[in-house]
């Protein structure tokens, strides 16, 4: 935890002027944004906007996890970084890596998580230790023109293991270097991750059942929202006799690596 | 009798039928054994009628393969019977792949 | 017009490397995006993220007209601009200001027109000048929690007069000063505008019947989709037999300014 | 006869309503003359009933004020009859304040 405070700064109260008039913010809301810890991991092309909006928002401390290196083909879709920062490590600006032996400690330290990975054995991962901290986790993902964002873990939803008990199999598995993202979708469902993450915070979004929301950017209607399975009672990590009660070897339980680059710079 | 079902793959799995994300599927609204039609007839319809290869990116063993999600009318299959659900004319059936890219 | 390319660059292949391998962009659409220009009407909460988003899709011109100031009030919601740059005239990176007696010299030069602005009366001048210049109308709009956006004059749909022929009572008139906004509101729909101005501009948008994206960031279900009407064939302005064929007044007709602010540094 | 309505304060049209969005409005399927209920009708009834002040800013003349949109079942009320449309038991009316924000 981060020291609390109780009352706004006055320049935080200039400066969140906007936000404090809302009905649904208010000095309240501002407040539990200013004591709130959120996780992101994953500084890619839907970290860079949930990054940028939850800091505007007034989140009172951002933790930042990624090990990819900025490299010119993903430009687009990292709008966070600007072009001459071409091959430095994103890792730079943030604290470190996040893999099984670590993810305890990191983890248990936030409020909520959002997940801006990119690949099965990552997800997995902050899902199981999402569970087993008891935080809510913001999940964003994004291919071609298509994204898809759930809330799991919370308010009596499902975990991500829930919906998905069995990994897909590796083939089925497309990543955004083989399968392209226009880079404005991941921007889509970023911004989309950061309000739900801000709507936790300040406790918009308690009453809400489980839902996916699937975003379909080629189509005419892009957007619908998928009413979802409550937690499951014979979930292996969130049920009720849970086998999973520590952290696993992930890769080895999606028989693929924890990146969608070749050469992965850390496994898990 | 028969019922039209609307079935939509989302989230790459029109990719296996075409690039074509609407379909309308008509289905007997009885199968052989006189049962009502359920979605796991659909299911095997259509991988017996509309696909020629990668069948197992679709199907595996008796339902679809890990990693799709099935929605029936707006709601996730498993609030609603699952492959066992019955179909009913003009219901809607979302295929959908599940995306892990960022 | 600016110089039209028959070809990318190599840079370009690499660096648009993931949206070039899109089934629905690919090399004729990366081209398009590359001979295409728009204006951003607008800098702030909707105009940055459009920016961000049009630039990093590699649009080939983009014009920003705003004449607003970089206020601490507003800052949450332009992410564009960093704290430093406070007090610092956001018409610096803009080409002018725009009014009826420039906006005609300005908008035909352009191909695609996005609106982001924060006032009726730009919203008529903008929607008049389009349909008199030809061009599509990619209008967003934020406040408080909620959002919408609808392209105008695009595709047989309507125009903003179409759907409103007389403004609205300035009193029902609410702007983010005084109704308060969410940043991450207009950072959604900002998002939602730069796809649709891609989407037009590669082609992908041209089978879509006319229709409105109605947000609410507050609700469970977040995103709607309606319907609108065509043109109208008794639209003063794209109507069979428009009375309006060169730009007005706009502050008189709207009976207000121009700007959400008191003193508006420009008037139409 | 009755039939119920399900109407949609939204736009900031809401704060007109106690800040609530959802109402189902029970409303007779015939008016006084013996016509069809139409969405006139309603409008006139949520004006008469459930407001209080402000009318004004929701009704002008015989109709919405400018700078409202009207849905019916998702469709813009000008591609159904508009203020004559006749109301059917379970439709969705959306009134929306248009926003100029940004
Ligand atoms: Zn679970
Ligand atoms: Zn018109």
């Amino acid at each position: 935890p981060f020291p609390s405070e109780d009352r706004l700064s006055n320049a935080e109260i200039r400066r969140f002027g906007r936000q404090l008039i809302l009905p649904d913010v208010g000095m309240g809301g501002q407040l539990k944004l200013r004591n709130t810890s959120m996780l992101v991991v994953g500084a890619g092309g839907l970290g860079s906007p949930i990054c940028l909006y939850l800091g505007g928002a007034g989140v009172g401390r951002i933790g930042i996890i990624d090990h990819d290196e900025v490299d010119v083909s993903n430009l687009h879709r990292q709008v966070i970084h600007d072009e001459s920062r071409v091959g430095i490590n994103k890792a730079h600006s943030a604290a470190e890596s996040i893999r099984s032996s670590n993810a305890m400690d990191i983890i248990p330290k936030y409020d909520i998580v959002l997940d801006a990975t990119d690949n099965v054995a990552t997800r997995y991962l902050l899902n199981d230790a999402c569970v087993i901290a008891g935080k809510p986790l913001v999940s964003g993902s994004a291919l071609r023109m298509d994204g898809q964002l759930t809330t799991y873990n919370y308010n009596g939803g499902p975990c991500y293991r829930c919906l998905h008990p069995t990994p897909p199999p590796a083939e089925t598995v497309t990543n955004c270097s083989d399968g392209g993202v226009l880079g404005v979708i991941p921007g889509i469902i970023g911004c989309i991750q950061a309000l739900q993450a801000i709507k936790i915070s300040i406790g918009l979004a308690a009453q809400e059942p489980p839902s996916l929301l699937i975003f379909s950017g080629a189509q005419p209607t892009m957007f619908r929202t998928m009413k979802l399975r409550p937690r499951k009672k014979d979930c292996v990590v969130c049920g009720e006799n849970p086998s999973i009660t520590q952290l696993i070897d992930y890769v080895q339980f999606c028989g693929r690596g924890a990146t969608d680059k070749e050469a992965p710079l850390h496994v898990l | 009798m028969s019922i039209n079902v609307k079935v939509e793959f989302s989230g790459g799995m029109e990719l296996l039928f075409d690039n074509v994300r609407h379909h309308t599927i008509e289905q007997p609204a009885k199968s052989s054994d006189n049962q009502p039609t359920t979605l796991k007839d659909l299911i095997f319809y259509i991988r017996d009628n509309m696909m020629t290869e990668k069948k197992e990116l679709f199907v595996d063993k008796d339902t679809v393969r890990p990693g799709i999600l099935v929605l029936i009318n707006n709601v996730d299959w498993e609030l609603c019977d699952e492959i066992d659900y019955q179909l009913e004319d003009n219901d809607e059936i979302v295929f959908i792949s599940t995306l892990h890219g960022g």
